[in-house]
């Protein structure tokens, strides 16, 4: 099949990634990006919202033909689906509540880059005595979820969220102490709490978190995929990805070998 | 953004899209209200038929359906009705994808729960009408679809409107769950429009206002409906408890 | 035209369960006859008339109606009408007012009573309306014909039930206890529409515990008990002494202390 | 069908089913307990009272619950009157406010069912209470509840069932019951069907037995309306 | 011990909206009394029990029960009974026989008569039972008792109900047409337990349509006719041709075919 059009699809509500404007058309960095480089492919893209929740199933279910969603290029993910080589890659890191007894904490500012399974690291030995008997917050089923459990899970308490959102909610709510997730998306949300959140302690960064986002794609449209793998390295390549992060994100997010 | 701007029709004002919403809601539920008045006719019929097969069949659909979460039927009918389309199309020579748009998957999915209420309460109102009602007609020598057309239908009717309010209601608000095949109706703008503007609270409070805007006025409908079906109950029937 | 036969019943039974509740009872009614059912609750005369117009099925037995029989089939071990158009066409043929009234509280009185001539007899609406009209008239409640049933006391009810039975003009009337929910006023004035009819010419069965209406209207009367035929006969020959001691018991509780 | 995997997320879904549990009890519970209230309040007489009870019948039942669990959950907290009053030990509670939210809603519905069912007691047999000298609560107690429970048996048992569904929702507030887990195995494989139907069938079997628990109670609270006994019929 | 006035009425009205029913009735019964209520269908009898067990709040009026007044306020320009609690005793001293029995459906006949005394005057339940009995004997049903009321013909119920009504050994008793829905044996067997009241000397108040009992049982007849007390007497002056002619005009209805 040669591919002259192709529907993508995207949750239209996850700023600054992508969100949906009051006149119902979807905006934030991926839609902007999504133009991009279905033009560099030479293919017709239709952009449609759709719930998190059944993206994948849907795929494989021939509902659209590419998801476009801050997916995370996970081995798990890959038994399912294919990715393209990604397009961006952030780093994660803790969140609490201005006025909390862990803001501040140890290695605050610095920035540790880890691989995957690495244990040991004593930037986290030392959080995980800050952070002892306090409860931590994460999205249900992410790789930051499988990162606090291996780390965190035997001297903090850790509770799982179905969004990032009613998280950060019960962050501010004070239910919870700290939350944990991608740096990008807490420097977004941060803004809109009017400063009432702060990150606390180190950035994390690495392999630990995967490859970072990238396209999913069903696994027998490799045509497809090769297209916006070629796309995306030329995106990446002429500062197209890094121009529209920093639009966005106000860091540059584009993945660093 | 003052919250005026962020619910009003303006540039900027998420209004247009969520009166939009609001409407594709009511238009959802109506079509899943009717797809579920035909199969709880069918149903209840089958359940009153007194043929063992057909009583447990209609047994088993009104179990199934109403002790299955309604996600799940969703999903089933929006994920396994896709793939038994494109698989039907396959065969018969069609290439590629054909899907349910989910309007008609959200729509279908509920319709089949709200008609396993619908049947229970097509059942009870046919069993409320009067036995000796039935055998007047039988008396005159009324046929089966005579008596179906003249005395029994004009009654299930009657005695079926407040239980068809609840069902509405029902319906209303299984509606909400078609959010997860992308449908924007009235709870997914209202997800999106929190996710993107990041004002939880005001459009979740706002979805909140709108569904009640539409329970109210249907349930004016249905006690309009109700007080002019019961023109010929004797007044102290009519008035509260 | 006097002695044509309308209705011929022959050895009905009927059990329900164990409980045979008609034992073996025959009738046959003339054209005009009026014939009164007597007997004490519970011997089965409401029964013997559902049975005649099958909103009950005999467990054996023979019904002619107008000469027509009803023909039945065996049907795993149960007696059944072999076809229900034959079932429909008699009933029609039958009036059938109810002990409990059973009109259709959906439908005003006038809507009761061109329900069948209209839907089940087919005939032209005007020509109906019309002819409910004049009966409505006849058992003096014109004035309701507009209102429902539930707003109607029982007497008006009786007699709405009594038109709605007559509008079909049926070969032969059933009435199972026509004045049960009478007040005595009310009573004489049912009774009254029911001797104008018995003086036209209708065939009659009467279930009563009305005396009055067995000894001076009805041509026959026929005592029931344990659901057989004990005794029956003219009003004279019954009330005359020469009935059974079975029913002298009966009768004797009327009267009592008057 | 891939039973090793069937079996281990049906394995994993069992170990959600007391959370699921304890849910449904206590929401029905104290939910039952609210709904008396609410029609108490209702059925009173007095304009403020009932007034009251309308309105809180009209949210309760006229908005999807999702929104208000969301609202009782993360908007309570949002008011630092709350955060700071002696409630807030319990409202921190995620199963607390869940249950909370689920018995609010299910109050509203069994108020209006119990209403139908004290409006179906027949007034002739009040007033024969009233002839021998009752009123007020003893009416109630011997005469007006037992009736009108019998006839909203078998609405409630519906309403009790859609509750058993609700309690779905409670993931929403970090209780993970079994849909919860079930939405959380699949983004973690991605095999939906399969858990779906584990899913499913686990809440078939629930509320299979509620339905049949509820028609038996219904079949020894109906004695008086089933044909009589036979010994009966004869005499 | 005759001669102490059990239940006095004075001068009772009673309106529905602009229908006036009851325009002034007054009415002294003493210990033993058995007074016949007559009249026509609405004219107001049933009315009128309904108003002395305060089942209707009379418009005006007073009421005495064994010396004791009803104490009612104006309230709203509408008159109520000042306290529930004299009402609820007041009541539990007058036993009522409903038109339409009114038999607990939940309860077994059994239950629907010790229901009063225990939980009513809270007798120990033993005795309740034992006596209950006594009393199913008494009025011939006694092998129902653990039958609930829709299994029992209407004859049955109602002598359930009349039992129910004696279980809170009243002082006085209301009955509404207590033999209206049987048929022609079983009025007798109530008319005879009602009978047997009256010789044991229980004052009685009977809405009635049987002559025989009024001429034969009561000691006094009244006969209302559009809300007021027509005419009233001993049965003999009634029936022996004193009577107002409104009366001889209404039980010249009765037997008019015998
Ligand atoms: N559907 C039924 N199932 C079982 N028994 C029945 C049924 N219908 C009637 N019976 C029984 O049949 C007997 C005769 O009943 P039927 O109604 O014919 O009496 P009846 O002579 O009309 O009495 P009444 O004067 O009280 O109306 C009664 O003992 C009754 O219990
Ligand atoms: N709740 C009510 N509201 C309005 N009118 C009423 C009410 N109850 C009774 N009436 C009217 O009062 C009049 C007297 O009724 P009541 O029941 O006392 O008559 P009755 O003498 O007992 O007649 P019956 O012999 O038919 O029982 C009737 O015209 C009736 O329509
Ligand atoms: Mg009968
Ligand atoms: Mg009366």
């Amino acid at each position: 099949k040669d591919w002259k059009s192709a529907t993508i699809t995207l949750e239209g509500a996850y700023a600054p990634w992508n969100l949906t404007n009051a006149d119902g058309t979807l905006g934030g960095f991926e839609p902007e990006l999504a133009k991009v480089l279905c033009e560099r492919a030479k293919i017709e893209c239709t952009l449609v919202a759709s719930d998190w929740d059944g993206m994948i199933p849907a795929l494989n279910a021939g509902k659209f033909d590419v998801i476009m969603d801050a997916l995370s290029i996970t081995e798990e993910r890959k038994k399912v689906i294919d990715f393209t080589i990604p397009y961006a890659a952030t780093p994660a890191a803790f969140a609490t509540a201005a006025d909390s007894p862990v803001a501040n904490a140890t290695g605050t500012g610095a920035i540790i880059k880890m691989t995957s399974g690495q244990t040991g690291v004593k930037e986290i030995e030392a959080l995980k005595e800050a952070f002892a008997g306090k409860t931590i917050g994460i999205q249900a089923a992410t790789v930051y979820a499988k990162f606090i459990y291996d780390n965190f899970g035997a001297t903090s308490e850790v509770r799982e969220y179905k969004t990032g959102a009613e998280r950060d909610l019960d962050l501010q709510n004070g239910r919870i102490d700290l939350g944990f997730d991608d740096a990008v998306y807490f420097g977004n949300a941060f803004a809109a709490a009017n400063g009432a959140l702060a990150f606390t302690g180190p950035e994390i960064v690495g392999p630990i978190w995967g490859e970072g986002e990238g396209l999913g794609i069903r696994k027998a449209d490799t045509d497809l995929r090769d297209k916006f793998n070629e796309a995306i390295k030329s995106a990446l390549a002429d500062g197209t990805v890094k121009e529209l992060s920093m639009k966005w994100f106000k860091v540059d997010v584009s993945p660093q070998e | 953004m003052t919250t005026l701007e962020l619910l009003g029709f303006g540039q900027n004002g998420w209004g247009a899209l969520l009166l939009v919403a609001t409407l594709m809601t009511l238009a959802v539920t109506a079509t899943a209200l009717l797809i579920g008045a035909v199969l709880g006719t069918v149903v209840a019929i089958a359940k009153l038929s007194g043929n063992l097969l057909l009583v447990s069949l209609g047994n088993i659909y009104t179990t199934v359906f109403r002790g299955v979460p309604e996600l799940l039927i969703i999903y089933l009918i929006y994920f396994g009705g896709s793939s038994a389309v494109t698989a039907v199309g396959q065969w018969m020579g069609y290439e590629g994808f054909l899907g349910l748009p989910s309007f008609a998957a959200g729509a279908l999915a509920v319709g089949i729960i709200s008609g396993s209420y619908q049947a229970e309460v097509y059942r009870g109102a046919y069993l409320a009408i009067a036995k000796g009602e039935l055998e007047a007609a039988s008396a005159i020598g009324m046929n089966r679809m005579l008596r179906l057309r003249r005395v029994v239908m004009p009654q299930v009717l009657r005695f079926a409107i407040p239980g068809l309010g609840n069902v509405w209601q029902l319906t209303l608000k299984d509606s909400a769950l078609i959010s997860v095949t992308g449908l924007a109706e009235l709870m997914r703008t209202s997800q999106v429009a929190a996710g993107s503007t990041r004002q939880y609270f005001l459009f979740y409070i706002v979805g909140g206002i709108l569904y009640l805007v539409l329970t109210s006025l249907s349930d004016r409908l249905f006690n309009r409906a109700e007080r002019r079906a019961n023109r010929s109950m004797p007044a102290a029937a009519m008035g509260q408890a | 035209m006097p002695g044509v036969t309308r209705l011929s019943v022959r050895d009905i039974h009927k059990r329900f369960g164990n409980h045979e509740v008609l034992r073996g009872i025959s009738l046959d009614a003339e054209d005009g006859d009026v014939i009164s059912l007597l007997g004490a609750s519970g011997s089965g005369k409401s029964t013997f008339l559902r049975c005649i117009n099958l909103l009950e099925t005999a467990t054996s037995g023979e019904i002619f109606v107008d000469g027509e029989q009803i023909r039945m089939v065996q049907k795993n071990g149960q007696s059944r009408p072999a076809s229900q158009r034959q079932v429909d066409h008699i009933r029609s043929e039958l009036g059938m007012v109810f002990q409990s009234f059973n009109l259709w509280s959906h439908m005003t009185i006038l809507q009761n009573i061109i329900e069948g001539p209209v839907h089940v007899l087919k005939r032209p609406k005007a020509e109906c309306i019309a002819e409910a009209e004049a009966l409505l008239e006849k058992v003096g409640i014109a004035d309701k014909r507009h209102a429902y049933p539930a707003h109607l006391s029982g007497g008006q009810q009786q007699r709405a039930a009594i038109a709605r039975a007559l509008a079909m003009k049926p070969k032969v009337m059933l009435f199972d206890e026509p004045t049960s929910a009478l007040d005595p006023e009310l009573v004489g004035e049912v009774l009254r529409v029911m001797r104008a009819l018995a003086e036209e010419g209708m065939t009659m069965l009467v279930v009563t515990h009305e005396m009055s209406f067995a000894r001076n209207v009805s041509n026959r009367v026929v005592f029931m008990r344990q659901g057989l035929v004990d005794s029956s006969g003219t009003p004279d020959e019954m009330f005359g002494g020469g009935a059974s001691p079975a029913f002298r018991q009966f009768i004797g509780h009327f009267g009592s202390g008057q | 069908m891939d039973i090793a995997f069937l079996s281990s997320a049906m394995a994993t879904l069992l170990a959600a089913v007391p959370t699921t549990l304890l849910l449904f009890s206590l929401s029905v519970f104290f939910g039952g307990l609210l709904a008396l209230v609410i029609v108490t309040m209702r059925v009173s007489g007095n304009r403020f009272l009932s007034g009251f009870a309308k309105g809180y019948i009209f949210v309760f039942r006229g908005s999807p619950l999702l929104i208000q669990m969301f609202l009782v959950f993360y908007g309570l907290g949002q008011f630092g009157v709350i955060r700071y009053s002696f409630l807030w030990p319990f409202l921190r509670e995620p199963v607390v406010c869940a249950v909370l939210s689920l018995a609010l809603c299910t109050a509203g519905y069994s108020a209006e069912i119990f209403r139908s069912g004290i409006r179906a007691v027949s007034p002739k047999e009040i007033e024969a209470a009233r002839a021998i000298g009752m009123s007020g609560f003893l009416l109630v107690r011997r005469i007006i509840a037992p009736i009108a429970f019998r006839h909203a048996l078998p609405a409630y048992s519906t309403e009790i069932v859609l509750m058993m569904k609700s309690t779905a929702l409670a993931s929403l507030v970090t209780v993970w019951e079994v849909t919860g887990v079930a939405q959380r195995l699949i983004s973690q494989t991605y095999r939906t069907m399969e858990v779906f139907l584990c899913a499913a069938l686990i809440y078939l079997v629930l509320n299979f037995l509620i339905l049949q628990a509820m028609a038996l109670l219904e079949r020894s609270l109906s004695k008086h309306r089933r044909a009589a006994p036979p010994s009966a019929v004869k005499a």
